[in-house]
């Protein structure tokens, strides 16, 4: 299954106002991203693994999504280290590894994995509909949540469609290859997913201005801050902050 | 009879989709309080068309339509019509939208104007009126065929209709859903238009029928009572004929 | 085509961010409320396309179709773009929150550029191999112009990039020419069955008050 | 029936989609040469599963499959089974992807290898069976209802299935339309299951049904002769009662 939301469970972090949880999950992301000191990305990833673990976010599942982020950082440790210069480490045939492009992609492996460990949490704890509503409250435009919401909701749709068009395919014989006959079937099946989406969309909207749309979601989840709510938000601004300020004083 | 009691009335009303034919053709239809009609006709005749020309989806190129005694043209016109005309669409699918079926249920609700406490209420309501107590907080989009159809019901009750229009409301169904449908309908105090392939559906659940054809409805209101005696095999399986035409009293 | 979080430099996240912030502010002022609904299935799309893998000799690549996009939507691309990624990062963690800017800013600048560079050639009343060139320019000239700005992201943040960024640059060109080949069809396709989905920089819009049908 | 004439074979077969109960519980169904068989049972108990797991769209948990005689298992082996039996899906819609009606009959044959112009000859040979004449360049999807589901119909038959799995091949369908698919599926030389809410149907087009619930699918072998005798006004629609159990001989 495509999107498949895992918010389950009830731990702390689950019943947190999603609002803090953006709140906090953005400025950490972006702490990190522009950090630079050992100490801080460690303490970050060490925080990170922290935060998943008070999640209850199951071992097995924050693996298989990790996965794809280490893909790329996969590649660009076959590049970085032989196209830093400094001082040499070891030596493939006429490739030189420095010192300085080890240290590098080490730095980004840390950082990348650390933003997303808490991003996971993030959305293992809330549901992406929640999240949406959050947004808005958080002050992101109208128009964008509202847009948010329906191309979520339309994936389901597209993608329920998109399997049922392979199977579609699949039971009359057909297998990808390399030749036009492939290339024009598939371009008909993106064609067809496009017009019979596009159909969907028309009925939906139809069906909601019956039930009297007029350009408004409401939300039947409400937030409120609790006292819980405040003393985990103080307390992660005071801990991103002592991040901050450990980068900030060890570069001066 | 009287004028007063007209709920919908349209008077020649004609519609044609862009650079097609004429799917509606000077078409006339008059719904009356607390009455309940059948409509039936080949595919693409234009049922569901004609559904979504009264709740204002698709507006007519000529011809006049009054619902609740007053003239509708424009969008505007339709806003207060939705609020009172609920319409069940032919796809279950089209109608529900939110990820909760709660959510799902309490959106007309709260478009209304209701509070969130209220129309949390009217939706439990609702649910609980249509046996559906337990699904609120179930993914609309992983309930079976009939479930899915029952949900669409509840979300159009829960705008407390007084009228419905309703798509192939069984179309799909196994039996004992589609029984579960019509008990609901019937056990309702509303006046409504069934649209359905399924002439002993129809004559089990309405007051009379219209056949529609060539963009216009046909009302049989002649009778012609027959016997049929038939012998089948499989007995067990086979207790949906020998329905009778309801009490016609509206 | 996503970077991942923790790569690119803070000027590059920001200066990405901003213009990204300035496209979405011109889309979303385009964008009327009832083109939302419409506008999200064209964004979802772009998200499902992602799914569809494309055979190329032993491997396989996935389509991007921002080009696609771009002929349709116009400048509405950087809000479709923008919600489209936001919500692969959050389901499938491809990219993330800090790099949501330079992200969408590398597909969604090309899709406008290709929009105002093709999109008269798609028109209903286009010619026929004009149609086809244009949509198949369209499609290769955005997925071309999007590895390059990831390749510029990448080079930018330091020159150790350089070798990088060509790889990813070298890696598109063959995905430059299928992408091409798919968008030219997959446009006949729409002009063949439902053309009010490409009339021109048309937006499908979900009127509530169609005038002579179903809008 | 020997051994030698089943065609499909399901030992114990066990699915469940993930996370979800098991839809398929230790299911066993045979299908032999020439035999046609209907299949009811409440939505939602697995009717659909049940032929997607036959043409391999979905992999059982536990359970073994013989199709023409040989266990299969691997997506390999099932591409072989595809060519030799046709499914016709629920959704017509689903069915149907490219723009004109002749290029969609034309892409099975196109995938079994057959040329261009061999595949074109196939596909209009096909249509003209079907009745469907002059359909040729009609776009797929402005097809209607009716029309959608026999060009379906068309495509499967195209690629010459020795067997078809029929998937409510006349849900939403007029009462025409319906008896037209039946006529033309009592006219075919083949195997088939044939699934439908509708047992007057499944009387007069299959010879045995099976009824699918709780997982299992029972044959119901046991035949229990029974009257009916009804009265109706309307009697004019109402002549799809009265069908008796089609000649057994298989
Ligand atoms: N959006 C559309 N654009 C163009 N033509 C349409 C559209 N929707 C329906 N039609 C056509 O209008 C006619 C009436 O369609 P409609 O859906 O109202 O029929 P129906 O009586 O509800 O059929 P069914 O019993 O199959 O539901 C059909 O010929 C159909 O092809
Ligand atoms: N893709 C899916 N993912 C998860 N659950 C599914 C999926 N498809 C079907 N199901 C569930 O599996 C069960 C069997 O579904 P299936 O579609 O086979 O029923 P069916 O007998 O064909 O019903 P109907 O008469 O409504 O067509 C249902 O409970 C359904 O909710
Ligand atoms: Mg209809
Ligand atoms: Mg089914």
């Amino acid at each position: 299954m495509i999107v498949k939301e895992f918010a389950a469970g009830d731990s702390l972090i689950q019943r947190l106002d999603p609002r803090v949880k953006i709140v906090v999950a953005t400025l950490f992301s972006v702490v990190v991203a522009v950090s630079t000191q050992w100490v801080v990305l460690v303490l970050a990833l060490a925080l990170g693994f922290c935060i998943v673990q008070v999640a209850g976010v199951p071992m097995k599942e924050l693996i298989r999504r990790l996965v794809p982020v280490n893909g790329l950082i996969t590649f660009l440790w076959f590049f970085l280290p032989f196209t830093f210069e400094g001082e040499s480490l070891f030596s493939i045939g006429p490739l030189v590894a420095t010192r300085e492009g080890v240290y590098y992609v080490a730095r980004i492996s840390i950082k990348s994995n650390a933003i997303m460990v808490v991003l996971i949490t993030l959305i293992a704890s809330t549901s992406i509909f929640t999240l949406g509503h959050a947004m808005y409250e958080l002050g992101i435009p109208k128009k964008i949540t509202h847009l948010f919401f329906f191309t979520y909701r339309y994936i389901h749709v597209m993608h329920h469609e998109y399997l049922r068009l392979v199977n579609a395919m699949k039971i009359r014989g057909f297998r990808p290859r390399t030749n036009m006959h492939t290339y024009k079937a598939l371009a008909y099946l993106v064609g067809m997913l496009f017009v019979k989406s596009y159909e969907r969309a028309e009925r939906v909207y139809n069906a909601m201005l019956c039930r009297g749309f007029r350009g408004r979601l409401y939300s039947l989840s409400q937030f409120s801050m609790k006292t819980i709510d405040i003393i985990f938000l103080i307390l992660m601004l005071a801990v991103i902050l002592g991040l901050v300020v450990l980068e900030w004083t060890r570069i001066a | 009879m009287d004028k007063n009691s007209l709920i919908i009335n349209l008077m020649d009303v004609t519609f044609a989709y862009p650079g097609g034919a004429p799917v509606l053709d000077e078409l006339n239809l008059q719904l009356h309080q607390g009455e309940r009609m059948g409509l039936m006709g080949p595919n693409g005749s234009g049922k569901t068309t004609l559904l979504h020309i009264i709740m204002g989806l698709l507006k007519p190129s000529s011809g006049n339509i009054e619902i609740f005694g007053k003239t509708v043209r424009q969008e505007k016109d339709f806003r207060s019509v939705r609020q009172r005309i609920g319409l069940l669409f032919q796809d279950a699918d089209d109608q529900l939208f939110t990820p909760t079926v709660l959510e799902d249920v309490a959106f007309g609700p709260l478009n209304l104007g209701k509070s969130q406490d209220e129309a949390r209420t009217v939706a439990r309501k609702t649910l609980a009126s249509l046996g559906l107590t337990g699904f609120e907080h179930r993914m609309t989009y992983k309930l079976s065929g009939g479930e899915k159809k029952l949900v669409a019901l509840a979300t159009v009750l829960a705008m407390e209709p007084e009228v419905l229009l309703l798509d192939e409301p069984t179309a799909g169904l196994d039996e004992t859903t589609e029984k579960r449908i019509i008990d609901i309908l019937k056990g309702l105090d509303l006046a409504y238009i069934l649209i359905s392939h399924n002439i002993d559906l129809l004559m089990e659940a309405t007051h009379r029928i219209g056949y529609m054809i060539r963009g216009k409805v046909s009302v049989d209101e002649e009778r012609i009572p027959h016997t049929h005696i038939h012998i089948h095999e499989h007995g067990r399986y086979a207790h949906k004929h020998g329905l009778k035409w309801p009490d016609k009293k509206y | 085509m996503h970077i991942s979080e923790g790569v690119l430099s803070p000027g590059v996240l920001i200066a990405g961010a901003g213009l990204t912030a300035a496209g979405v502010a011109v889309g979303l002022r385009r964008l009327e409320n009832e083109e939302i609904p419409s506008v999200g299935i064209l964004s979802a799309a772009f998200f499902v396309a992602s799914l569809v893998h494309v055979p190329v000799g032993p491997s396989s690549v996935h389509l991007i179709l921002n080009g696609l996009l771009g002929l349709i939507l116009g400048w509405k691309a950087f809000p479709a773009i923008l919600v489209g990624l936001a919500l692969q990062a959050l389901l499938f963690q491809f990219g993330g929150i800090t790099t949501l800017g330079v992200n969408t800013l590398n597909m969604a600048l090309p899709a406008v550029v290709c929009h105002y560079l093709f999109s008269w050639g798609v028109g209903i009343g286009a010619r026929r191999l004009v149609f086809i060139l244009s949509a198949f320019a369209g499609g290769c000239c955005a997925v071309f112009l999007s590895s390059m700005l990831v390749g510029f992201s990448l080079y930018l943040t330091g020159e150790a990039f350089l070798p990088v960024a060509k790889v990813v640059v070298a890696a598109h060109l063959p995905v430059m020419v299928i992408e091409g080949g798919l968008t030219a069809v997959c446009a006949l396709f729409l002009r063949q069955v439902k053309p009010e989905l490409l009339e021109g920089a048309y937006v499908p819009k979900l009127s509530s008050q169609p005038q002579n049908g179903s809008g």
